[in-house]
């Protein structure tokens, strides 16, 4: 059994207890043991950077240490905004001795910057793609996914250094050894205006229907995502974007380890997949059909 | 009747000695398995019982290896001289041996000779040298064959010999009484010292031998020398040295550093040419200095049968093994050459 | 040694340095007017090949306190190898320096090509600083009383 | 005593305003050896050149040192100077006191201090130099050419013309390069293959040019005067000197699939080919990749229908060597791929453009085989993926260019103009079209290219916006491109039916290996250097090798033209001498010293250090010994390094020279 | 094992394939063991084999009075043949000009294992042309051969200093280092060189840790460790701690052991574009 460190970040403990539950649910199929950083903290998105920049680097800095403390090499944060905080902080502190000695000391942690951040993508290609394949219970024959990346989990390119930053392929890669298609479009690394989703709400709506008209245009049956943010949008926010713009979309979005694991046989409740606001049942659309 | 003292009594007139500020020397063991003639810093490094004979010799402390002659300094287009003083700090070397004491001895004429040599002559007017008899030899010793003993007296100030816990002292000049007046202890016992190693040539078989000068056995014999100088630097008569200016553009010393006759340097030309171009020639030079050109000049054979020349050699290429070929096939080279 | 003393040294600091690469980064930090510590005397050589470590040591013998030797980055040679095959000597140099003792804080290699007049006048900064802070080379100096 | 005499130079202000040189003239008269020290407001003028070389003769000095500026710049001067006044020139040395001194401090004193230190050096060096001849050496006078664009052409012409032999090398099948598939040019739009086709044959019938096309320099050895060049000619499969260029062999081939290289993959081509119409040599090659007979050795139809019966399926590579005396490359350039694959890693590809997965995402080259006459449409524009006639056609400029994120961070330097000039191409036909350009900024530099956009602009109605494409997508059939207008401040959505890249100018693929082989220098890029930006703007720091074209660096037809001819002339200034004349600051042995380890021959980056014996005069042996061939050395001195016993040593940088500087410290 | 030696050099020099045996032998039976040059076929008696036989005889090959006795055979011990290798690699020796005995060796040094044997990896010689005795003696497993230098490099660089002053105190410059050193060819050594003077020749500190460092480096992957220089040494100096630092360095940074391949180039006067330069800014 592999073991890796686990930071949920705030999203996956408050309005995004659906992916946290799809992420665990998975984990434990595939016989991964996640830890839970004990006494973890904020990563300090959004707001810390533009604050104060030693804060910006503390705040993931104890994070890390913990992680080193507890002995993790890898660290899955599967909101991106928290692994691409993580990382940048990481990269900072490989890079010099003196910020490490600097950070260490303000967080009372001995920290170095060896752990190694993933995202929920990477897990899934750390367990092995062709383990998962192996373990595929039902084949998502019915599944043609748009595989939506967002803005973050390939950005910025030489800070998270995952995947190709304008044609990503790997949650196609992943989706292909379930046994689901996913189609070509255009917005998979388009933004879903997540960061503006309270103050210019208009926008958001705009961008997010764009999304998924696309996605519908080039034959998806459903949107795949890896961050919490965009399923927000996506997701909770579809009926506003329908009511905004005239349209009915119905277009299920579903979390990448929702997919995972309802190919693994678990069921829409335990991957809290029936929590989400669209009615996510695409993946058993050919028992429908039969 | 003699005049002994204890080891301990001994050994505290040495710190004594040292306490006053006097540069003494003596046999000591600087590492493992390496005994030397080293400055002392207290009695208790002192070696006095066990050793044969050190590695290096006591020239050391009379013609160093290295001595600055004088220093210059350049001033603008002018240079100036300093000259060196002669150090003339009083020094004992303590538990010399006998083949080192009277290699000094030997030594003093050819500092003497012509030009005084300075340095030499008042490091060795400051010295008081203790000699200390042997009472075992090893494979490499021959005093007995260049006419000195175990318990020779030449060149010693002081004769030390050893006796039951500790040793009889024969003051034998005014600087050796000076040194022990009143330290030692009247006793009826006298020093017996054992025989030193067996006669093997004799200085005149070997300057009968070496008549022979383009003798073919300084080829054959002298094949496995590698040409380096551990003998004449260890030997306690080798006194050739050369002179160098070293420093920079500001300024520097003119120095005498030792040189040795077995380095294919030593008579090597400007021009390139080289006399002595082969190592026999090296080796028969250095034997035909020993005991024939200086004896020649001064009166007796520059040798006194240490055997540092054997016993430091790389390839165990001593003087004492050559002679013996030398001498072993004299009858036969010398009646034909005459 | 005393704080005032220590700060009233000044190094003597000799730079081996290629004609092609490094000479001409310190021309161009003249020629950009990129002022740094007056300490440096530079020894113009064809080529980082030809700095053989006996300069190194005699540097150390005349009274330098830190030596430099610089040239051309890797790929970059005039001479096309000349720094490769001085980087293995300087490999291995090293390391027998550091088993006598020597201190490597007194010798620093640098590859500065002939664009880098900022690095080069840098770099002497840098090293002029550290050369005052760690104070005359006491150790060889004793070596070569 | 040395008599040296020591010239301290003011440089008008720029040394003497930081360094006294009156104080200092006074302290280095005091160093031994220096006979007199004086100053003068310019040393390097005539009247400065004119004391020195009275003083020498006045002095009878046996060595100068100018204190003055960069021996980089002067050096030659002073030398010359010497040499006037009866002085061997290779006795003089400098001490940088402005570039290494009064430049880079500030403080008087210190200044002042260093500029005595360092020619106190410099008279330490000097004391020890010694009086060295110009090595003279052979020079055969008969130039290789890499290259046969029209760089690499023009240069070949010019020297052929001027009566000399030239070795031209092509690796293509025919000569021309990347000129030969242009459609017209800026700013005359005159038809690029009209002006070039008759030079190209020019060079292939000239009978000072030895032509070898599909071929590639493996080696160079030797040095300026006498290289020894290796060339492979690649197994061509046919009889050069039978066939005739009928062209019955590639009319009747069955094999039609392989993409077309000359046409950038925009049309197929037979396996045996003619690069294009105009080809020089008008022969075909088989691309043994494609050819079933090669393959699998059945077909056989083009042997069968060749007449002369020049084809030959054995043919194989060939190694020939050719003996020059310089060496002028002109190896060109080849675009940034538009697509994922980069031969550089620090290069990323433009995935925003789909990386060329979107067929009418062409480069600029593609499109100007789609304008060209002779191209794969005939000269109509018609895009690649359905043939139709594009109506809205989107250019973009600075693809990979200026852009150190992706791609590199220089100007590609031509893109502006021949971006206006195919919105031009494209406006005059297709009349009802609308060309868009994106640019960064529009740099038009060059005798009538700003009238040239202008006219593209104001005439030809093409329109331009200042800013970034940031997306391009595919929507039924269209292409979405969407960007930035940083004038008007508002984004753009344009739906177009083609878009064109104008891709960043990079050296051709090999450049740097060829220019390992040359020991040329190249920048980050692989672009050659030059041996000075301004001075010698055609030389490199290979004595002997010239550059010219695309290979230095972008540039357009007429200046790769201007200075292909300028190499020409530094070959022909070379051939108008009988020998040449060489730094004599090389390695020696000292022979009787050696010990003949051989680790200079091992590490010597020239070969210029053999093996050698030193006999006596009856021929035996007296020992072995390394030698150094002064031919070939260049004087890097690694050998001395290296030389336990310090045998090696080299002139002008001589242990002895050397330790006297470091003594004087 | 002595009469095969014997044996063996007498039909050597009977059958006149070589002119010369370079052999160990002993003046006297309780006397040191040396080296000894066989020339005639009956004097093949005076060869010994014994835990004496220290000596790498290889340094005899590029001597000029050894050269003149005409071709050679020579007894070596696994150790002796890497710097056989060595010297044919820097063109001193031509391999087929010497007939190379190899003898199967436990290590010498009596009582005492000498150091190099309790790490030896080369009990049987390689590359040899005939090889007398057989061992089953193997390097000790998972033995570090950079013992000696680990253990050192624990000192302060300070402590490392102190020693290194206290052992060239000693130095005389007698040279026997070089002298016995079967890799100090050169004609004329660095050392000799006086115009410029590269190395002071005085004996003071100065001048010993320039010619002590110069001696090391020159040996820089090319010392095969046999020992002699400090078996030698009249003043006990440790100079195997330098040649094994450089040794270990040329194993870590280039993977190189000298006298190991006669095929792998010399790691002086080669180089890899890769060679990795942390130090270098």
């Amino acid at each position: 059994m592999s073991r890796f460190g686990y930071y949920p970040g705030c999203a996956l403990h408050g309005s995004s207890n659906d992916f946290e539950a799809s992420v665990r649910a998975c984990m434990k199929t595939l016989e991964v043991e996640l830890g839970e950083l004990n006494d973890w903290i904020c990563c300090g998105a959004t707001a810390a950077h533009s604050i104060n920049h030693t804060l910006s680097l503390a705040l993931p800095g104890r994070n890390l240490g913990i992680a080193e403390r507890d002995g993790f090499t890898d660290l899955l944060a599967p909101c991106p905004m928290c692994s691409m905080e993580l990382i940048k902080t990481k990269n900072a502190l490989t890079e010099s001795a003196a910020l490490r000695k600097e950070i260490s000391d303000i967080v009372e942690t001995p920290v170095t910057g060896a752990t190694e951040v993933i995202n929920l993508i990477q897990i899934f290609q750390r367990v092995g793609l062709d383990r998962i394949q192996a373990a595929v219970k039902k084949p998502l024959e019915s599944i043609s996914a748009a595989c939506y990346y967002g803005c973050l989990l390939t950005r910025p390119p030489r800070t998270v250094a995952f995947d190709d930053p304008d044609q990503p392929r790997s949650m196609e890669t992943v989706l292909a050894a379930l046994g689901a298609k996913s189609v070509e479009w255009n917005y998979a690394t388009e933004c879903c205006g997540a960061g503006m989703t309270l103050s210019r709400e208009e926008t958001v709506l705009n961008l997010t229907n764009k999304i998924i008209t696309n996605a519908k245009a080039h034959g998806a049956n459903c949107l795949v995502v890896a961050c919490p943010m965009c399923h927000v949008n996506l997701d909770m926010k579809q009926g506003a974007v329908e009511q905004a713009h005239g349209v009915k979309h119905d277009m299920p979005v579903y979390y990448l380890s929702d997919l995972v694991g309802l190919a693994l046989g678990l069921s829409e409740r335990e991957l809290a997949v029936n929590r989400h606001f669209v009615r996510a049942g695409v993946h058993a659309a050919p028992k429908t059909v039969a | 009747m003699s005049e002994t003292i204890t080891q301990q009594a001994l050994r505290a007139l040495v710190d004594e000695w040292i306490g006053a500020g006097t540069k003494v020397a003596g046999p000591s063991y600087v590492k493992k398995d390496l005994c030397q003639y080293v400055p002392l810093t207290s009695s208790a490094e002192l070696l006095l019982e066990g050793f044969i004979h050190p590695r290096n010799s006591v020239k050391d402390f009379f013609f160093p290896r290295h001595e600055k002659i004088y220093e210059y300094t350049l001033k603008g287009h002018e240079v100036e001289l300093a000259d060196m003083t002669p150090a003339s700090t009083p020094q004992v070397i303590v538990a010399a041996r006998p083949c080192d004491t009277a290699a000094v001895a030997i030594l003093d004429a050819v500092f003497n000779w012509g030009e005084k040599d300075e340095f030499y002559t008042q490091r060795r007017e400051a010295a008081t040298i203790v000699a200390l008899a042997c009472v075992t030899h090893d494979s490499h010793c021959f005093c007995t064959s260049v006419g000195i003993g175990p318990d020779a007296e030449k060149g010693a100030d002081v004769m030390l010999l050893p006796l039951d816990g500790g040793f009889e002292v024969r003051c034998l000049t005014e600087k050796g009484k000076t040194l022990f007046a009143g330290r030692t202890q009247p006793s009826d016992k006298t020093a017996v010292i054992p025989e030193g190693p067996k006669v093997k040539v004799s200085p005149e078989q070997v300057r009968a031998a070496l008549e022979d000068y383009d003798n073919p056995l300084w080829k054959t014999a002298t094949l496995r020398c590698l040409s380096c100088g551990a003998c004449s630097f260890t030997c306690p008569t080798c006194h050739c040295f050369d002179i160098v200016d070293e420093g920079n553009a500001h300024g520097g010393c003119r120095a005498k550093n030792w040189d040795s006759c077995q380095l294919c340097m030593f008579t090597k030309h400007a021009s390139g040419h080289n006399p002595r171009n082969v190592q026999g020639q090296r080796q028969r030079q250095r034997t035909q200095h020993k005991f024939r050109i200086y004896p020649d000049k001064f009166g007796e054979v520059l040798c006194t049968g240490c055997g540092n020349c054997a016993r430091n050699c790389p390839v165990s290429l001593g003087i004492l093994g050559t002679l013996v070929e030398l001498c072993a096939e004299m009858p036969k080279t010398v009646g034909e050459s005459k | 040694m005393s704080e005032t003393e220590k700060t009233a040294f000044e190094p003597k600091i000799v730079a081996y340095v290629c004609n092609w690469c490094t000479y001409l980064g310190a021309d161009l930090a003249g020629t950009n007017r990129l002022e740094y510590p007056s300490n440096v005397r530079i020894v113009r050589l064809p080529c980082t090949g030809r700095i053989d470590f006996n300069l190194i040591i005699k540097a150390f013998e005349m009274g330098a306190d830190m030596v430099v030797v610089s040239g051309c980055h890797p790929g970059d040679c005039h001479y096309t190898a000349g720094n490769y095959h001085a980087r293995r000597r300087w490999t291995l140099f090293r390391d027998l320096l550091e088993t006598m003792g020597i201190d490597l804080n007194r010798i620093h290699f640098a590859w500065i090509s002939a664009a880098e007049g900022k690095k080069f006048a840098e770099f002497i900064t840098e090293i002029t600083d550290k050369a005052r802070q760690l104070g005359p080379y006491q150790a060889y100096r004793e070596i070569c009383e | 005593m040395a008599r040296i005499g020591v010239f301290i130079c003011w440089c008008g202000e720029n040394i003497a305003r930081t360094v006294d040189v009156k104080r200092a003239t006074e302290e280095v008269e005091q160093i031994p050896g220096v006979r007199f020290a004086i100053d003068y407001k310019y040393m390097c003028s005539d009247p400065g050149q004119t004391m020195v070389r009275d003083k020498i003769i006045a002095e009878r000095l046996q060595g100068l040192v100018i204190a003055s500026c960069s021996p980089h710049m002067h050096m030659k001067t002073f030398r010359a100077a010497a040499k006037a006044a009866g002085l061997n020139p290779y006795l003089v040395e400098m001490a940088n006191i402005r570039e290494h001194c009064s430049w880079v401090h500030q403080n008087r004193e210190e200044a002042t201090a260093k500029a005595v230190e360092l020619i106190r050096l410099a008279v330490g060096k000097v004391i020890q130099d010694k009086p060295l001849d110009a090595i003279k050496v052979p020079l055969t006078k008969r130039a290789l050419v890499i290259g046969a664009g029209v760089a690499g052409i023009q240069a070949s012409l010019d020297i052929a013309e001027a009566g000399h032999e030239v070795v031209l090398v092509e690796r293509e099948p025919s000569i021309g390069g990347k000129m030969a598939g242009l459609s017209e040019t800026f700013p005359t739009l005159d038809c690029s293959q009209c002006i070039l086709t008759p030079r190209m044959v020019e060079t292939g019938q000239h009978p000072n040019i030895k032509l070898y096309t599909w071929s590639e320099i493996e080696s160079v050895d030797g040095s300026v005067g006498n290289f020894t060049v290796t060339i492979r000619k690649k197994a061509r499969y046919i009889d050069m000197s039978k066939c005739t260029g009928c062209g019955e062999c590639w009319n009747k081939c069955p094999m039609s699939k392989t993409l077309n290289d000359f046409d950038y993959g925009l049309s197929k081509r037979k396996a045996i080919y003619l690069a294009f119409p105009q080809a020089v040599p008008a022969r075909p090659v088989i691309d043994k990749n494609a050819c079933t007979k090669l393959k699998t050795g059945k077909c056989g139809i083009c042997a069968k229908v060749c007449a002369a019966g020049a084809i030959n399926y054995e043919d194989q590579d060939e190694i020939v060597t050719e003996q020059v005396g310089a060496i002028v490359v002109a190896t060109g350039y080849k675009l940034y791929s538009i697509g994922q694959e980069q031969d550089n890693e620090k290069y990323t590809g433009y995935g925003e453009y789909g990386y060329g997965k979107y067929p009418d995402v062409i480069d600029a080259l593609q499109f100007e085989r789609l304008s060209s006459a002779s191209g794969p449409t005939g000269g109509e524009i018609r895009r690649p993926s359905d043939g139709a006639v594009p109506k809205s056609v989107v250019f973009i400029a600075c693809v990979g260019s200026r852009d150190p994120a992706k791609g590199v961070s220089y100007c590609s330097k031509i893109c502006c103009m021949y971006t206006a000039k195919h919105t031009m191409l494209y406006k005059h036909k297709v009349h009802e079209g609308t060309a868009h350009v994106f640019y960064m900024d529009i740099r038009a530099g060059g005798k009538n290219y700003d009238e040239f956009v202008r006219r593209a602009i104001e005439k030809d109605g093409a329109k331009y916006y200042r800013g970034r494409v940031s997306k391009i997508t595919e929507e039924n059939g269209k292409l979405i491109v969407r960007a930035a207008d940083t004038l008007a401040g508002v984004p753009v959505t344009i739906e177009a039916d083609m878009v064109v890249l104008a891709s960043a100018m990079l050296p051709s693929t090999g450049a740097t290996e060829l220019a390992q082989k040359l020991k040329v220098g190249y920048d980050e890029y692989g672009f050659l250097s030059e041996s000075h930006p301004k001075l010698r703007p055609v030389e490199t720091n290979s004595a002997g090798v010239f550059i010219c074209g695309a290979c230095h660096g972008p540039k357009d037809i007429p200046e790769a033209v201007a200075q292909a001819s300028a190499a020409a002339g530094k070959v022909q200034v070379m051939f108008a001498r009988n020998e040449l004349t060489r730094d004599p600051e090389i390695a020696k042995i000292n022979e009787q010293n050696c010990a003949a380890c051989y680790a200079c021959v091992r590490t010597c980056p020239y070969n210029a250090i053999e093996k050698a014996e030193i006999r006596d005069r009856q021929g035996n042996l007296v020992k072995m010994t390394a030698r150094v061939n002064p031919g070939l050395c260049m004087g890097c001195g690694t050998c001395v390094a290296v030389c336990p016993s310090k045998s090696a040593d080299i002139d002008g940088f001589s242990e002895s020279q050397i330790y006297e500087m470091i003594k004087n410290l | 094992m002595i009469e095969e030696i014997r044996q063996t050099c007498r039909t050597l020099l009977e059958a006149g394939t070589v002119n010369v045996v370079i052999a160990y032998g002993q003046s006297n039976p309780d006397g040191p063991v040396h080296p000894i040059f066989v020339t005639k076929p009956d004097d093949v008696e005076k060869i010994v084999w014994n835990k004496q036989c220290f000596a790498n005889l290889t340094t005899y090959l590029t001597r000029k009075e050894v050269k003149s006795l005409g071709k050679a055979a020579i007894l070596v011990k696994g150790c002796d043949a890497r710097s056989l290798v060595v010297l044919v690699q820097e063109s001193q020796v031509e391999r087929s000009d010497v007939h190379v005995i190899g003898l199967a060796c436990e290590g010498v040094g009596e009582p005492e294992l000498a150091g190099k044997c309790r790490v030896c990896e080369v009990h049987m010689p390689v590359g040899v042309d005939v090889t007398i005795g057989s061992t089953e003696a193997a390097a000790p497993e998972g033995q570090n051969r950079y013992a000696l230098v680990d253990e050192f490099m624990k000192k302060s660089p300070e402590e490392r200093m102190a020693f290194w002053k206290q052992e060239f105190e000693r130095c005389v410059r007698c040279y026997a280092c070089r002298g016995v050193c079967p890799l100090c060819y050169c004609n004329q050594c660095i050392v000799d060189k006086n115009r410029p003077v590269v190395i002071d020749t005085s004996a003071t500190l100065k001048g010993n840790f320039a010619w002590n460092i110069t001696r090391a480096f020159h040996l820089a992957g090319r010392c095969v460790s046999c020992g002699e220089c400090t078996r030698v040494c009249p003043a006990g100096i440790d100079l195997r701690m330098l040649n094994a630092s450089l040794a270990q360095s040329a194993e870590k940074h280039f993977n190189y052991r000298a006298g190991m391949d006669p095929e792998t180039p010399p790691v002086i006067g080669t180089y890899n574009a890769e060679d990795k330069e942390n130090f270098i800014r």
